[in-house]
């Protein structure tokens, strides 16, 4: 067992699938020049050396178009791994993603398949409306993705691995406080997500949430960032006697609807956290699951702690209104009780 | 910019190509009248007119070779091989079509002779093409990938950004431009101030030339020309086909854009007399009675196609969930 | 008094507005060319004569392209209005919009603003995955953007031209079923929305909601075209003594939420109905507001009637499995009680 | 594709054209130390060494044309007018600053004098300048607009979609491409398979030239032309201007992936010097002093700009949701 950042956890992962698969490839912007960063978040750092820089493959500024590319390498044999710099870019190829990788699949009658990854920071870092948005919902309305979003760096490489093995498009979000990028990359504001990562190979399987803490009074549900927020809110919470279950999807599609479900059935009551904007972000899909689904179980109105709808703040002083603070955690679980 | 010069095709080639592009036109002109009777749902683009841009390139083509077709995709997919019967029963949306009715129109294709799922995105499906050109030459097969695109296609920025990763990478990719001097209703002077898409290659150092799109055998000798460069690793060409639409862009359009001198002087250039003049003339002499034959031969291939898909079933509405993610081989 | 369809509806909005404001245009591909159809459903068609091809400027096929342009010229005194031949499409200018129109007011501290209304066409009509979309929840989710989706010819006209005099980017998404297309252009299976339509100048303003129905058991919350499928539900639900209220909210951002809560809280019940697929729909959002503002009211689950989690299938079988059927509603409404 | 020859130009011009480029070096170099400190947050992209670039173009502009900047803005806000309070306070994220602290480094502008608010996503600023020329032609004002973009936009769909418009409808636009050699860390040739931009203009029968970036003379000259040519209706320009960043792409950047020599042999083409020992130079005859007086004042209003911001409020947090609509003028 190594003790491994999420980059570092990412990196493994596509190395080792590199080396179990020859179809494996990485494309993307920046992410194998030497000198270079190895990608915006050091993730691909080194892989051209071993792999080369025909499967660690640096492409021109052209995202709709590298996404293309890789949904005609994916139908043919291949397996990409692509990186997006950052998530904000996946608007440049909304169209490759949303109506052609999504959607061959289905429209062939499933005579094809487009095993392909895509790879997009998001999180707000001080870098402002267009380097800083957290857009996993744009992606689990689309039929036909698969979405992830790993918090620790045990789910990072074996979510990673899950997904280039998989034999559809797979979106993994990765958030930009939670890399533990070294030296230059490094974050302001960073949270320690380093954590302990098999050797030996593993997966984590797509579609299975995980219960960070156990709890009886209310059900927390996060992701990415919001899952530290959570857990952090928790503790506090069990200060006042009040005991929080928080749990982390993991990943988003397939949504573990049964363990989310199962959680709020047992507390009774569920506050979602997401950075995202509110108005039709990710939480509403979990607050109006288990209202509809556990209605008869709940003790409280199903409650969503999100960013205020603005894009993402460049001020620091505005942006930390923007993320959900503990503090605002904190005060929607009291009011439901 | 060269224009390819036709170089002398044998007989049998001619006939082959000459038979591609009938069946591609009987074909469709029965989709029209099964559309008009209401048996085939939803719009059609029909290829009438166009038919010896795809039988010319596909002849240059092994079945192994990739392309993507665009939203007027029917010459594509039949020319590429796809079945007749497959590509009727998509049309008329049953479980036995092409994409088992989940596609449609805009949608055919077929793997198993290299044809991606038809992407009636305009533009995008050029990345695709290119992106089945970098599998190739990653697998280290000598595969070649064709991406056929309309003129107002290359205004798109994923035709950009596709010709400029194919031309850096050197990727076994045929761009053929299919320019029928109309996007939709939209004039080709009207969207482009330049005389023509082929010039467009220099952008990218890569090759490109105009050819006559009505003249199969111009137009295969392009594709052989550009397959040949591209197989042996001399990197992807952009090809202009002109020719033109002898039908309306979209189920009834009239076409009331169109001048009636240019339709005129065009159906006198329709590819198909043109081509049987040539069959019938030396050096080829084929006798009248063989190209009948042959108007016989793809009536009742496109008989059983329709005949097939009315037989067919329709998918099962509780199945409508299926295929979203892959199941399996 | 003059009755109107959609279509009809919308062109004598834009006329008006055109001849009111010399710095209103329109743009787009195939809306003003001679002999054509006037955009992809007529909505357009004979605009060119009475303004010229200048003031109804065919583009080239360039989405990105002209939706970039658009936001230029409406940053410079314009207010362009941008035509989009079906919904599918605003992929294609998922940036422009998105990261751009949307964010430049904010971006740039409240000191430019961006007076651009773009149409498009939504909705399933046999053209299956890439042409048949329903997009609004794409739109709705980003700050900056307003949105709104007539149902009616009233509120088209009216919501187009409060769209032109808004000094923000406003979508308009209208329904191909629900144009009343005529000629060439018209649609198998279209609902007759045509309506009395005042001849002097009037607006629907951004953000009010409209009741279609009053009742007192159950609330519909439908939009485009589920707004006629509900009422139909509601009138065969009223013979089982089931008094349905149908409310169709017309603007999606912002959103009159005080019509549904009151609603909600008046009849226990909530059903929210639409085209798109469930999973993160727009019902989401609506059924997530009802259970955390109006929980103590509710007597039953809030549910929703959406569309299965697929791309819209070609099939006319399939796709009558895809649209929310009335069946289904009066199935689901049944269930609560 | 013909290279602007260096017109002569005057003393004071190029005077002000050296203040102009001094002031961007001198701001940026108090940037980065403010970074270093801390005391900007976030990430920066400076402009050091492509000021020749920014200061030519925009001294060929009025302060009603209209400029589109990138995610490395600093200097195009600069030459095109911002005060260099609005900037440093913006970029020190105060309510003062030109996008009241929302918009940060990457966005800067100022309307008032032309500037949009920069576009950070690389390529899409230039069909919104296109829009800026439609407007001003359909107005009937004179305007012109520019966007500036680096080589690497030159990939991105936006940028041929916007180059084709505005070449189709003739619109008063000037392409900016300033070529330093490198997009982020990727290297020209690694992905262009054509020697240079200024050739893509041909794909829209657009005019499109190479000048040497660094001889702010030779760019202004041919700005000047394409302005001219603009304002009187003779449609738009590419002018690719050969620059090199002297300073990271993005904050703490220690250019690895750039040969020594290479950026060696780029500072001693560093155009500050450059442009100063002209001005010493015949015909020019400039005293030392008067150079010397310049970097004063520079350096005050330099000085001037980080004391104002510092002195400024942050903006207020309950106003977090302001802005996201137009509130009014
Ligand atoms: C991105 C996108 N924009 C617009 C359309 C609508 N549309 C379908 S075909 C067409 C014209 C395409 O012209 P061209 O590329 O020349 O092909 P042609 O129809 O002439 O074969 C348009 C505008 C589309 N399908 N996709
Ligand atoms: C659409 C998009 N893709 C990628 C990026 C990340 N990025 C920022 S600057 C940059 C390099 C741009 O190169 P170039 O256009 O040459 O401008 P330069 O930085 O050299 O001035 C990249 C890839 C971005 N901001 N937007
Ligand atoms: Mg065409
Ligand atoms: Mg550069």
């Amino acid at each position: 067992m190594a003790v491994l950042t999420i980059a570092e956890a990412l990196r493994d992962g596509i190395r080792e699938e590199m080396r179990r698969d020859p179809t494996v490839f990485c494309l993307g912007e920046d992410i194998g020049v030497a000198g270079g960063w190895g990608g915006a978040f050091t993730v691909t750092l080194g892989l051209a050396d071993e792999f080369g820089h025909d499967r660690v493959l640096d492409t021109p500024i052209s995202e709709s178009g590298f996404c293309g590319v890789a949904i005609g390498a994916a139908m043919t044999g291949m397996r990409p791994i692509a990186d997006v710099q950052y998530g904000d870019f996946l608007f440049c190829m909304m169209d490759q993603l949303a109506n052609q990788a999504a959607k061959m699949t289905y429209m062939s009658g499933g005579t094809v398949k487009v095993p392909l990854v895509i790879r997009a920071p998001v999180g707000s870092t001080r870098r402002g409306a267009q380097h800083a948005q957290t857009l996993e919902v744009f992606f689990t309305h689309v039929p036909g993705l698969k979405v992830v979003a790993p918090s620790t760096a045990y789910d990072a490489k074996g979510l990673l691995k899950a997904a280039v093995r998989d034999d559809n498009p797979v979106l993994i979000f990765e958030h930009k406080l939670l890399y533990g990028s070294k030296g230059a990359r490094s974050e302001k504001g960073a949270v320690m997500s380093a954590g302990e990562v098999p050797d030996e190979d593993y997966i984590v399987p797509i579609g299975a949430g995980a219960i960070r803490r156990e709890g009886r009074d209310v059900t927390l549900v996060g992701k990415l960032l919001t899952v530290y927020r959570a857990i952090e809110a928790a503790e506090r919470l069990a200060a006042d006697g009040i005991d929080a279950e928080v749990i982390d999807p993991r990943s988003l599609v397939p949504l573990d609807r049964a363990l989310i479900l199962e959680s709020v059935r047992k507390t009774g009551r569920l506050v979602v956290v997401e950075e995202d904007n509110q108005m039709h972000g990710w939480a509403a899909e979990i607050v109006a699951l288990a209202a509809a689904e556990a209605f008869w179980w709940l003790d409280a109105p199903p409650v969503r702690v999100s960013a205020p709808d603005v894009p993402p703040p460049f001020a620091p002083v505005l942006e930390a209104e923007y993320v959900p603070s503990v503090e605002r955690i904190l005060a929607a679980v009291r009011a439901l009780f | 910019m060269t224009a390819a010069a036709p170089a002398a095709t044998g007989t049998a080639v001619l006939l082959d190509l000459y038979r591609c592009m009938l069946l591609i036109r009987r074909f469709e002109e029965r989709c029209n009248a099964l559309f008009l009777q209401g048996r085939i749902p939803s719009t059609l683009h029909l290829y009438i007119g166009q038919e010896a841009v795809a039988a010319g390139v596909c002849s240059a083509l092994r079945v192994d070779d990739y392309v993507t077709g665009t939203h007027r995709p029917h010459g594509h997919a039949l020319a590429k091989g796809v079945s007749p019967r497959a590509i009727m029963a998509e049309l008329m949306a049953k479980e036995t079509g092409c994409c088992k009715g989940r596609g449609g129109s805009m949608h055919v294709g077929g793997i198993e002779v290299g044809m991606f799922p038809a992407v009636a995105i305009v533009g995008a499906g050029s990345p695709i093409a290119v992106g089945a050109a970098l599998s190739a030459k990653m697998r280290g097969s000598d595969q070649v990938s064709v991406s056929f695109f309309g003129e107002g296609a290359t205004n798109e920025g994923d035709w950009h950004e596709a010709m400029n990763m194919a031309a850096v990478w050197k990727l076994p990719v045929l761009f053929v431009c299919e320019n029928n001097l109309y996007g939709a209703s939209t004039r080709f002077e009207h969207a482009f101030s330049v005389p023509n898409i082929a010039g467009r290659a220099s952008a990218y150092g890569m090759p490109g030339s105009e050819v006559y799109g009505n003249d199969v055998e111009a137009v295969r000798a392009a594709a052989l020309d550009a397959v040949a460069r591209a197989r042996s690793g001399g990197g992807p060409s952009l090809i202009e086909c002109r020719t033109y639409r002898l039908c309306g862009h979209s189920r009834s359009d009239a076409c009331a854009y169109r001048p009636d001198e240019e339709e005129a002087d065009w159906r006198r250039r329709d590819p198909l007399p043109g081509t049987a003049a040539r069959l019938r003339a030396a050096p080829h002499d084929v006798a009248q009675h063989r190209l009948d034959a042959l108007e016989h031969e793809v009536a009742a291939e496109v008989d059983d196609a329709v005949a097939y898909a009315e037989a067919s079933p329709s998918p099962d509405p509780a199945e409508v969930a299926a295929h979203v993610y892959w199941e399996g081989d």
